[in-house]
């Protein structure tokens, strides 16, 4: 009779007392702590960054949070965070109130599926078949197929850049597929081989090193890969910022500095990003 | 008869008494506690879809030509009727077979297969949405292109969903017939019915609550799918004509766009969170009102 | 038996705790009025208690229920003999059994269950508001129709009780285990098994541990519910005896259709009829009284069913 | 019950209905057992590669594309703690005051069980905003293992009540009134005999309410965090195995291999806090010997 209530009690007190210690654990000595939110295409970077950070920096702890661009602005802004991760150009009314520091360079490449014979697009004609004049691929010399257009959901900052460069409002674009990320963009491309769409460059050439079924077409004539945009031909790419309020702390400042610094452009690289100059 | 000294003393029973009414006043607390969470998060997206609902009003969420935030538009109707599409389309595929694999479970299967297959039931409800959703993507989604592109559809929504769902009724479906009494099956099967007739006439309005249960749980767990609805349907803003036409439903439309969204395109979504819980409200109520019935 | 779950409407007052009961008496498995095959009616028993004076236990006085304003019963008065065993007896639908959840207040687990006049246990007036129905619940012990044993051991199904009044001490819990299972004459059936869970015992014995749980708390009055109609004749003529031990040192209280087991074991019979909308107490007298020479007309026409 | 079966099928074989009936209900699991197998299968054949070790006891490196998960294990078990020790207590009271203390027509249980249907239905996303806005900012617990526990304790509410509540309405009320007429009190009725009894129905809502947990994504975005360090205490934030698995497969390229591992990783803790259930509250219902 007594073996089962003591059986109970021994379930619930380890319970309490585990989740008690871990909390104790936490209030060790003088922790100097960073909180980096926002873009979640930059957040591995910044991740990884802040890692090397802080083995660097004894008893420094960098939280790096996601939640979108606009919230790594807000809560710079807001002294909420001490920096912001932005993965687009800043608009002119959000420049003045924040200081930006750029930490690497994104292309955006139109891919399709790697069956698609299609060597290149004009500009024009890419504009035609994201606005649904042309639906078929045999009108831009491709096989009778319909096509399969993928466009990034609003707000995002590659839709913007790819609007800006190709001149168009959201609300021409006729997409069949609406997508978040640019993973979901290329596995949507890879599965559909009457699909295109338009990504980061740098993740695209590593599916494509890792033998995923797209392909990367040429912009404005120019071959889009890391190296045309590291060396500016390429015409479509975003700048990736870190953001801070206007009086950053001096830790801030130093992590911005490392984190534009040479040290680490091999994290950049193995983020598949373009390493600022 | 022997009789024995037994001292009992009133203080005792008083005490115990006492520990009934410490006992209900706990309950109170902890049921209020439970009750106004609700409240809560309903008061917290009003709170946060104001500032679009004085500027706008709540008119041009419906009849706004599109849904462009960036250009002040704000239809939400659209997403309203592919949540709708995709929780009926996969509740009313789910309901049957989670009931039908909880009679198999309960009367069919001999206990070893039975225990397997519950344990295997517990498991699909602990795969995360976002495993559905990635192998939707990867595996369903082309097959349905390969039948009629572009393959993200309301019908790869309403597949993911159904065996999404699918556990929660199962899972409940089982426990309600399991606490059926032996009595009414034996007095079934005495009067001859087969096995079919005694399920159908005996165990299922036996567990009308419990199956009832199971379907209100898993039409609150569809409406409420985000990650594997976000990445299957293709998240189209339109009303989808056929169960092959690309849809976005209102959670895909929160999560697709909250990262970005500012000022009034922020609101404008906490506006849809609002729409989906007018949505919940009215299912509850609905199932309240077949329910008295 | 359909039952719905209780309600809880005032939250201050702890002892109106509801549940959902409908009418235990309407709908009670038919009795099975198979003669009873005892040989000897032992009239002798009867003889003995007529001549002394014997003193009251329980009174009622006006004593009526209303179910949502339905009258079950209404205007019973009567006087309960301590020691003695009172039979109710009368047709089904007539409040015998609503009566018998009055006395314990087993009728506030009822919702929508209202009672008016007064009840008096000794010199405790049991309807008081104020009352402690836990005390109360332990000096009028309950046996129901439908033996229900708790889901745990024999040994535990009396503990229990004893643990939650107090008793703590093991050896003090044992040994009113093995008097009371004595008493019910089911030690030695189960004295090596008393871990045993007690669904596993059938329904003669699950009713006698259900009595021997009830005189482990030494109530001094015991509400039977027709104890001997779920089980079959031999357990019947055992838990019969079982309540003819009881008699001097408990008040039993036994509500039944078999009226041959009335005659048989009762010192005291009450008959309730179905009169004008609700139960009437019709006629009260010692046993050979209303069996031999009944004063009201339907006593004498029920009374002789059984002789027809 | 499923000998008596037998025999009643051996006589009626003849009756096609019920052959049909027979095969539909056979045919409906093996659907269900296919499509389960299909995807576990897809899981295992591309995660199995990546369980080793080290997978399971290093950190993540170059984000996450290779190394461990250990803190993320230890993060996603934190915050189930965290939950189930909020959910349970908050939950079984309420179950216990709607099943055992309330009338069906009392309009504090309604408005509760009303409450709990559409909390029931309340998207991940809307629960992680508002998560993020009660926990995070308003009391201030910041991105925090705590934050995300008590927002997944919200969501896990409604099945755990409604189940548990399913589980002491199956109760029968012979032990209510066999225990009341010995002068038992209510609580020690409940603790001793109702909630033994129910414990089933418990169980069930126990599993549903952490495969419900354990599989949450958007909702612990915005609360336990995005960090993969090894969390110190319940406010330091935590990356869950579902979140992690999320970034790798939507925002990592190459992320792949370790998405699918970390998913077979999560179905054996899954496994593991099933099995665990099952077997404490079997061995708390063997030597109680309950009626089942």
């Amino acid at each position: 009779m007594h073996k089962k209530q003591s059986f109970a009690f021994s379930l619930v007190s380890l319970l309490c007392l585990g989740l008690l210690s871990c909390s104790q654990a936490g209030s060790n000595t003088e922790l100097k702590k960073l909180t980096i939110t926002g873009s979640t295409t930059v957040a591995p970077l910044a991740n990884e960054i802040a890692k090397r950070f802080e083995s660097e920096n004894a008893n420094v702890r960098v939280d790096v949070q996601t939640g979108g661009s606009s919230r790594g602005l807000y809560d710079a802004e807001q002294g909420l965070a001490d920096i912001g991760m932005v993965s687009r150009a800043l608009k002119q009314e959000e420049k003045p109130n924040v200081l930006t520091f750029v930490i690497a360079q994104d292309g955006i490449g139109i891919i399709v599926n790697k069956d698609n014979d299609i060597k290149a697009l004009s500009d024009e004609q890419i504009v035609k078949i994201y606005t649904g004049e042309i639906e078929n691929w045999k009108a831009v010399g491709g096989k009778a197929a319909p096509i399969t257009v993928v466009n990034k959901a609003e707000g995002h900052s590659t839709l913007e850049l790819f609007l800006k460069y190709f001149k168009l409002k959201n609300a021409q674009v006729k997409p069949d597929v609406v997508i978040k990320d640019n993973q979901q963009g290329i596995k949507t491309v890879a599965g559909n081989k009457d699909a295109i769409g338009y990504v980061s460059i740098g993740t695209a050439e590593y599916s494509i090193a890792n033998g995923v079924a797209i392909k990367l077409l040429p912009v404005g004539g120019v071959e889009a890969s890391t190296k045309t945009v590291g060396d500016g031909s390429f015409p479509l790419f975003r700048p990736l910022n870190l953001v801070t309020n206007t009086s950053p702390s001096p830790l801030t400042q130093q992590f911005i500095d490392f984190a534009q610094s040479k040290e680490v452009h091999d994290l950049v690289e193995a983020q598949n990003f373009v390493p600022i100059q | 008869m022997t009789l024995w000294k037994l001292k009992i003393s009133s203080l005792f029973n008083r005490l115990q008494s006492q520990a009934d009414l410490l006992l209900i006043s706990i309950l109170r607390i902890l049921a209020t506690i439970t009750g106004a969470i609700v409240l809560f998060i309903v008061f917290f997206l009003i709170l946060e879809a104001i500032p679009v609902l004085q500027d706008e009003g709540i008119v041009p969420f419906f009849t706004d030509s599109s849904w462009n935030p960036a250009e002040g538009l704000y239809n939400l109707t659209p997403m309203l009727l592919g949540t709708l599409f995709v929780t009926l389309g996969s509740v009313l595929i789910a309901t049957p077979l989670g009931i039908l694999s909880a009679v198999f479970c309960q009367y069919y299967a001999p206990a070893k297969i039975a225990y397997f297959y519950r344990r295997l039931i517990e498991l699909l409800a602990g795969i995360p949405s976002v495993v559905y959703g990635f192998w939707g993507l990867v595996v369903l989604v082309p097959l349905i292109n390969s039948i009629n592109p572009p393959g993200t559809s309301l019908l790869a929504g309403i597949i993911i969903l159904t065996i999404m769902i699918l556990p929660t009724i199962a899972l409940i479906a089982d426990a309600s017939f399991a606490k059926i009494p032996e009595e009414y099956l034996i007095g079934a099967a005495s009067l001859g019915l087969s096995q079919w007739g005694t399920i159908v006439g005996v165990v299922f309005p036996a567990a009308k609550s419990g199956l009832f249960t199971g379907v209100i749980l898993e039409t609150g767990r569809a409406i409420g799918e985000t990650m594997a609805v976000l990445m299957v349907c293709g998240n189209v803003v339109q009303i989808p004509r056929s169960i092959f036409d690309p849809m976005r439903a209102l959670t895909a439309n929160i999560a697709l766009e909250m990262a970005y969204a500012l000022g009034n395109h922020r609101s404008a979504l906490f506006v849809s969170g609002l729409g989906l819980m007018g949505m919940i409200i009215i299912l509850v109520v609905a199932s309240e009102i077949i329910n008295e019935q | 038996m359909t039952l719905s779950k209780g309600d809880f409407d005032d939250p201050g007052d702890l002892d109106q705790i509801f549940l959902d009961l409908v009418e235990i008496e309407n709908n009670q498995m038919s009795n099975p009025q198979t003669t009873n095959n005892k040989q000897q009616i032992t009239n002798n028993q009867q003889q003995i208690t007529n001549n002394k004076q014997p003193t009251t236990k329980i009174q009622t006085e006006k004593l009526s229920l209303y179910y949502r304003a339905k009258p079950a019963f209404e205007d019973v008065t009567m006087s309960i003999a301590t020691g003695c065993i009172t039979a109710l007896v009368g047709p089904s639908g007539c409040g015998k059994s609503s009566f018998l959840s009055c006395l314990n207040r087993l009728k506030d687990l009822m919702p929508h269950a209202r009672v008016e006049g007064s009840i008096k246990l000794g010199d405790l007036e049991v309807l008081d508001p104020k009352l402690d129905v836990i005390a109360l619940r332990r000096r009028v012990g309950m046996i129901f129709q439908k033996p229900n044993p708790f889901p745990l051991s024999i040994w535990k199904n009396i503990a229990f009780p004893l643990r939650e009044h107090g008793i703590k001490n093991r050896e003090e819990i044992d040994s009113i285990v093995e008097t009371t299972l004595q008493d019910v004459g089911l030690w030695d059936e189960v004295k090596d098994r008393l871990k045993d869970s007690a669904l596993a015992l059938s329904g003669g014995q699950q009713q006698r541990l259900c009595i021997a749980r009830a005189l482990a708390l030494q109530p001094e009055a015991l509400l039977m519910d027709e104890p001997c109609s779920a089980l079959d004749p031999i357990s019947s003529s055992i838990v019969e005896d079982l309540i003819l031990s009881l008699r001097e040192k408990y008040t039993v209280l036994i509500v039944t259709h078999n009226l041959a087991q009335a005659k048989r074991i009762a010192d005291y019979v009450a008959l309730f009829w179905f009169q004008s909308g609700s139960g009437k107490l019709i006629e009260f007298g010692s046993g050979k009284q209303v069996f031999e020479s009944p004063q009201h007309s339907l006593t004498e026409a029920y009374i002789n069913g059984i002789r027809g | 019950m499923n000998q008596q079966q037998k025999t009643n099928n051996k006589k009626q074989t003849t009756n096609n209905k019920q052959l049909i009936t027979t095969s539909l209900v056979w045919s409906v699991p093996l659907i269900i057992t296919a499509i389960f197998f299909w995807i576990l299968g897809d899981i295992i054949w591309h995660g199995i590669g990546q369980i080793s070790w080290e997978f399971l006891t290093t950190a993540t490196k170059d984000a996450g594309r290779s190394g461990g998960i250990a803190p993320i294990i230890v993060s996603t078990v934190l915050i189930l703690a965290v939950c189930l020790t909020v959910s349970i207590p908050l939950g079984v009271g309420t179950a216990i005051l709607l099943a055992e203390f309330t009338r069906e027509e009392n309009w504090f249980g309604r408005l509760v069980r009303r409450s709990l249907d559409v909390l029931a239905g309340v998207p991940s996303i809307v629960f992680g905003l508002f998560g993020n806005a009660l926990f995070v900012r308003i009391l201030g617990f910041k991105y925090s293992i705590l934050s995300g526990g008590l927002t997944l304790a919200c969501m896990v509410l409604p099945i755990l009540i409604r189940s548990a509540e399913e589980g002491l309405r199956a109760v029968p009320n012979d032990y209510r009134f066999g225990a009341a007429c010995l002068g038992i009190c209510r609580t020690s009725t409940l603790w001793h005999l109702l909630l033994p009894a129910a414990v089933p129905g418990l169980l069930v809502g126990l599993v549903l309410g952490v495969g419900r947990a354990i599989a949450e994504t958007a909702a612990l975005l915005f609360t336990s965090g995005y960090v993969d360090h090894l969390p110190t205490s319940l406010l330091d934030s935590g990356r869950s195995l579902s979140i992690h698995i999320f970034d790798l497969s939507m925002n990592i390229s190459g992320g792949d291999p370790n998405a699918y591992g970390s998913a077979l990783v999560l179905i054996m803790l899954l496994l593991i806090i099933n099995g665990m259930a099952a077997w404490i509250t079997h061995r708390w219902l063997e030597n109680r010997i309950l009626y089942r």
